[in-house]
């Protein structure tokens, strides 16, 4: 592990709603190559975390990408800085069409017209769903496929690392496990960085590289994926017992 | 059948420059949810300027182009320095700031260029007038099955038309465009893939007051006379127009300003005891009225669902 | 006989089914805790027996009356009150005439006597005097002239509870009291609850993401997930019940 | 910073406050009328007219939050209401004033039907057409039997003859000679009646549950409606009454002999009007329009004739000799827009924060605890808490 190099990490993140903070100090570190999982309960602040990060919300302390900090970044500049983030609820635009979401993805990025029509080709190959419903308005997709579309829309800026908020949320079980599966053949075929949070706990930390614990605001445990489950942590973030 | 046609080129030439101020209302309420009252006074005021312009002795065409210019800064500036700061107090000091923008801009009008009428028929002793796109001499005329149909009119359908589809393709086919329609979609999703919504906002502001630039001098040209209530009509009618396509659908903003041009010279046309030239402004009262009560969302407009 | 009998309700927007047949009863005197993972549908729920959203299908009955005729405005004076998730007090009003709205049921001042003032001063002290009390007892007494606008969340969550409880409500809705509340002060807040309870004699339906303090709390509690029922019963039973685990925990890999 | 002062609500000096202010008020109401300048009561009558549109429109938007632009058009029923009654049926001009205040009452209510289900601004939209239609409505051939058309009607007013009474006390007269040659004072005390009246509908309402209740329609309807205020009828009644007192400073300017359709406060300048005077006063406060007409007033009447530069005064002359038109309108239209950033409850809004920081008003206590009220330190008053509160 000490081998690989720290992509993102931040030190006492603090951040909020005007007059409610959230986040009470948070320090996280995603490596390059991870596939980083916070787990926590509704209500613990993992939206929160993940619009700090990506700057949509104001904030506090420290945040370091590639040993640069964006702390005062926008958030355009984070996204082309090279993070990128799946909002929670899928977040695409239902009145463009899946071709267009796809394009707006690839917003940022300068290299021409046929590299980005590359791109789009690649993902419908990974997720051929999308390639039928190319021409329809996104908002008339399912939710698995919208999910689908919002991921390969945030892959469409060809990030360094990849923000996933709640990917399972509202999702059938079988769906939810295809979608996991996916994220993991994304980090372990392009090597691409992954930070995620999530609530389903048991099938977030299958693919985790390390997990941290979010409680209340406050990461209360951390560790590798075997690590946690031995002990009882997890299930009273949870369940409160 | 002449009258007829008559009444159609006329609705169709005036529904045209309604269509063009509604695409205004419509391209800042889709990215903003802000109506600005203060439109038609932006596009009078960008008139008042290509007028000042031809007085200079600068062609019209480039005085339209310079006018539209002018037209954009000034609806930039008003987003990024008062609409953007209050909107986030509340949508009612945004209304109260569009209204104040209504009234400043017509007093801004007035004080430069005075109250006082520009007689637009070409006769009386200064010879004022304001300079047309297009020839507006009264025998500029072509005869179309029996109707003397002025060319000025078939212009000014054309001019819009062509601003309408280029339009179109900067909305489908631009960067721009892209984001401009992404922000109206999903403003926090359009941030997360990278847009700088400000931009998007501001230049959809520009936008919208640099085709209502144009939109107001091609009104002044098939005006009786330019005053500075010239345009406030014209706001009305294009609200209209909005409300009855729907106010986040540019396609129905066409559709509602020409149908609101057609309605109205018809109506006012074929029962013109009943309408005449004082009702003809009741004709939007009514459409609006019966858009909002019987379907909330105009015709193309899309209804998202409310929640607590 | 049950308070409230919540039978087959569905709740459709557009093509998503956010209630879907639930079931559930309240008895009179309980703390019914109401959990699941977001999305589950539980505010959807609140919004149903507030009358702000009119179920495709089933009924609710309240006191063996059936909820769903009456107005929203009408539900008051029935006796239910509620919190909001995300606060919806009257910014531009101290926290005293915020209270003071809460017993607009209780009042009988309309238009006629408030433009003519017959009875209008005595109304106003006598509601004054008791939104004062209210504030005092949930400790917020000394901030009852200030604006609610700008005070802390925690502060405002409290105030939503005064105001509800300012109708003299039968039955309180909480919507997540504790979101936003630092973790020191969540069990202060599960006494307070359990406190006004004890005193006005209520029945309340509580919605929480803090488990302890709903666990801690509640006489029963009814899981959701999908817009369904998942599981019913004591909070002992809610621990060890196997589909709950997996709703919250979610199913193993 | 520590306030002065400290005024206990209720008090003795809160009471002493209060009769001095309303001595100097019933001063200066004497004092007007009575001063000989026929132009000061023109002016006091103009801006009691403002002042008497403003309240009501005040009572819609301000206190209820419901967008108006159409009040000109309820101004404007009021005025031909008026003018017709006399006209066509001879009636007294003061006769008409509750048909006046009803007809606005029942069209409002009409107007508020779409109110119901429109919101924001949809409302400002509707409202606004409905302004603009009215002068047209009036100029319509089809009614122009009753409303005269765009000529207008005359003779619409008082009918002053020699053998009136007048009402002189001891050789002192504050309501001018009534036979015909000195009525303007006559005009200014019915606008100071009907402004009392509208004044005192106004707080009453304010003051009192259903107030509270429009405040709250205002700050978040949803939440009104579950603590129990029923929007519909609510709405309904807000809309109607305000329209109807609209009405009634409307009735005035008939009363004075002529009304046109093209009178400008009948035309939608005259919403924007009223909506300026109560947004320069202050939107949902009581005396915010009071101050606002009377501010409003002042400067259109001050700067009107700023047109030649020699009536400018010599330090503003560099600021707007170079304007064609009198400044007034630029000024306002820049005051709104100022306003909504340095002071959104305009200048009512902006006298309570000075005040504040001189005077501190302890409210009575509320409730059955017997704790004394004390002044804080921070100017707000407040109470010290039975029990600390919890860290937030």
């Amino acid at each position: 592990m000490t081998s690989q190099t720290t992509l993102l990490n931040t030190r006492f993140l603090t951040a909020g709603y005007g007059p409610v903070t959230v986040l009470h100090g948070i320090d996280i570190e995603v490596n390059e190559g991870e596939i980083v999982v916070v787990l926590g309960a509704n209500g613990a602040g993992k939206t929160t975390l993940m619009r700090a990060i990506s700057g949509t919300i104001p904030r506090t302390g420290n945040i370091e990408f590639e040993g640069r900090s964006i702390k005062k970044d926008s958030t355009d500049a984070i996204v082309r800085a090279g993070i990128v983030q799946v909002p929670q609820g899928r977040g695409t635009f239902p009145e463009l069409s899946v071709a267009d979401n796809l394009l707006a993805g690839a917003y940022v990025r300068r290299d021409g017209a046929k590299a980005v029509a590359d791109d789009i080709a690649k993902w419908y190959s990974v997720f051929p769903r999308l390639q039928e419903r190319s021409t329809q308005r996104a908002g008339s997709l399912s939710g698995g496929e919208q999910q689908m579309l919002a991921i390969a829309r945030a892959l469409m800026s060809r990030p360094k690392l990849l923000l996933c908020d709640e990917p399972s949320m509202g999702l059938a079980p079988l769906i939810t496990r295809e979608l996991f599966n996916v994220i993991g053949q994304l980090n372990k075929e392009e090597g691409l960085s992954v930070l995620l949070v999530e609530q389903n706990a048991n099938l977030a930390m299958h693919i985790a590289s390390r997990v941290y614990l979010l409680e209340t605001g406050v990461i209360v445990a951390s560790g590798s994926a075997a690590e946690l489950s031995a002990d009882d942590s997890i299930r009273k973030a949870y369940l409160g017992f | 059948m002449e009258l007829f046609l008559q009444r159609l080129v006329d609705g169709l030439s005036e529904g045209s420059v309604y269509a063009l101020i509604a695409l205004g209302i419509v391209i800042i309420y889709r990215g903003t949810g802000h109506l600005n009252f203060a439109q038609g006074e932006m596009a009078l005021f960008s008139t008042f300027v290509v007028y000042q312009f031809g007085e200079w002795g600068i062609p019209i065409g480039i005085a339209v182009i310079m006018g539209m210019a002018v037209g954009f800064t000034l609806g930039a500036v008003t987003e990024v320095a008062i609409v953007r700061p209050i909107s986030k107090k509340s949508p009612f000091a945004v209304f109260i700031v569009t209204i104040g923008l209504f009234q400043l801009l017509n007093w801004v009008d007035g004080a430069i260029w005075g109250g006082q009428q520009l007689p637009n028929t070409g006769v009386g002793s200064k010879q004022v007038r304001f300079p047309s796109l297009f020839p507006n001499n009264p025998t500029d005329f072509v005869t179309i099955f029996g109707a003397n149909i002025k060319i000025q009119s078939l212009g000014v359908i054309a001019l819009v038309g062509v601003l309408t589809v280029a339009l179109f393709a900067i909305f489908n086919h631009t960067r721009l465009g892209l984001a401009m329609r992404a922000v109206a979609a999903n403003g926090e999703s359009a941030k997360l893939v990278g847009i700088r919504t400000g931009r998007v906002l501001m230049a959809s502001w520009g936008l919208a007051a640099a085709i209502g630039a144009l939109g107001g001098v091609v009104f002044a040209g098939i005006s009786t006379n330019v005053n500075l209530g010239l345009m406030f009509t014209v706001f009305i009618y294009a609200s209209a127009a909005a409300t009855l396509g729907g106010f986040d659908s540019p396609g129905g903003a066409v559709v509602g300003g020409l149908s609101i041009g057609l309605i109205q010279n018809m109506a006012a046309g074929y029962a013109p005891k009943w309408v005449g030239q004082e009702m003809k402004v009741g004709v939007a009262f009514l459409v609006i009225l019966g858009v909002l009560l019987f379907r909330p969302s105009g015709l193309f407009g899309t209804s998202r669902v409310e929640r607590v | 006989m049950p308070l409230l009998e919540v039978q087959d309700v569905t709740v459709r927007f557009g093509g998503i089914v956010a209630l879907d047949g639930l079931s559930f009863e309240i008895e009179e005197g309980h703390i019914c805790g109401l959990i699941g993972p977001n999305g589950a549908g539980k505010t959807t729920m609140f919004n149903v027996v507030s009358r702000i959203y009119q179920p495709t299908r089933g009924s609710v009955r309240f006191r063996d009356e059936e909820l769903l005729t009456v107005p929203a405005h009408g539900i008051a004076k029935l006796g239910i009150a509620r919190t909001f998730q995300n606060l919806a007090l009257f910014p531009s009003m101290t926290l005293l005439e915020n209270v003071m709205v809460g017993a607009h049921s209780l009042g009988r001042i309309g238009f006629g006597r408030a433009i003519s003032r017959i009875g209008a001063a005595s109304d106003n002290r006598r509601t004054r005097d008791h939104a004062g009390d209210l504030l005092h007892q949930l400790g917020l007494g000394a901030l009852a002239f200030k604006a609610a606008d700008g005070l802390p969340f925690g502060t405002l969550k409290r105030l939503e509870i005064a105001r509800a409880l300012a109708a003299q409500p039968k039955f309180l809705l909480l919507d997540e009291p504790a979101a936003g509340l630092p973790h020191g002060e969540v069990d202060g807040l599960a006494e307070t609850i359990r406190g006004i309870r004890d005193q006005f004699d209520l029945t309340v339906l509580l919605v929480e993401h803090h488990m302890s303090m709903v666990m801690g709390i509640s006489d029963r509690v009814v899981v959701m997930e999908f817009g369904r029922k998942i599981a019913d019963g004591t909070p002992a039973e809610i621990q060890n019940d196997e589909r709950v685990i997996e709703a919250y925990l979610g199913a193993p890999a | 910073m520590k306030p002065l002062f400290t005024i206990k609500a209720g008090g003795p000096t809160s009471w002493a406050v209060r009769v001095v202010c309303a001595a100097a008020l019933v001063y200066v109401l004497l004092w007007i009328p009575t001063s000989g300048s026929n132009s000061l009561i023109d002016t006091a009558t103009t801006a009691l007219t403002l002042m008497g549109a403003a309240l009501s429109l005040n009572l819609l938007l301000g206190f209820t939050g419901q967008i108006s632009l159409g009040h000109s058009a309820f101004f404007g029923i009021g005025a031909y209401t008026t003018a017709v009654c006399v006209t066509r049926w001879g009636w007294s001009p003061l006769k008409t004033l509750p048909i006046a205040f009803a007809v606005a009452f029942v069209v409002g209510a009409l107007v508020s039907l779409p109110a119901l289900r429109i919101k924001g601004v949809y409302l400002a939209l509707v409202t606004l057409t409905l302004g603009v239609v009215f002068p047209q409505f009036i100029k319509w051939p089809k009614i122009e039997w009753l409303t005269g058309g765009s000529r207008g009607l005359t003779d619409t007013g008082f009918k002053f003859d020699k053998n009136n009474r007048t009402f002189e006390l001891f050789g002192w007269n504050p309501w001018g000679n009534l036979r015909g040659e000195n009525v303007k004072p006559f005009y200014f005390w019915i606008a100071v009646v009907i402004v009392l009246i509208i004044y005192l509908i106004c707080r009453g309402l304010v003051k009192s549950r259903v107030g509270r209740s429009l405040v709250a329609i205002r700050d978040n309807s949803t939440a009104a409606a579950v603590m129990g205020v029923n929007l519909a009828l609510t709405k309904g009644l807000v809309f109607g009454l305000s329209a109807a007192m609209c009405a009634l400073p409307g009735s005035l300017t008939a009363m004075k002999g002529t009304v046109t359709p093209d009178t400008a406060l009948l035309t939608v300048i005259g919403s924007i009007t009223f909506l300026i005077v109560m947004v320069v006063g202050g939107a949902g406060t009581l005396w915010g329009p009071i101050i606002g007409a009377i501010v409003y007033q002042f400067i259109t009447e001050k700067t009107g004739d700023w047109v030649e530069p020699d009536k400018i005064p010599s330090l503003l002359r560099p600021f707007f000799s170079w304007s064609k038109t009198p400044p007034a309108a630029g000024i306002f239209g820049l005051s709104l827009v100022v306003l909504m950033f340095v002071a959104p409850l305009g200048l009512a809004g902006f006298w309570k924060q000075v005040v504040g920081r001189v005077v501190a008003v302890v409210p009575k206590p509320a409730g059955s605890t017997t704790l004394e009220p004390t002044a804080p330190s921070d100017g707000i008053p407040t109470w010290q808490p039975e029990e600390p509160l919890a860290e937030q």
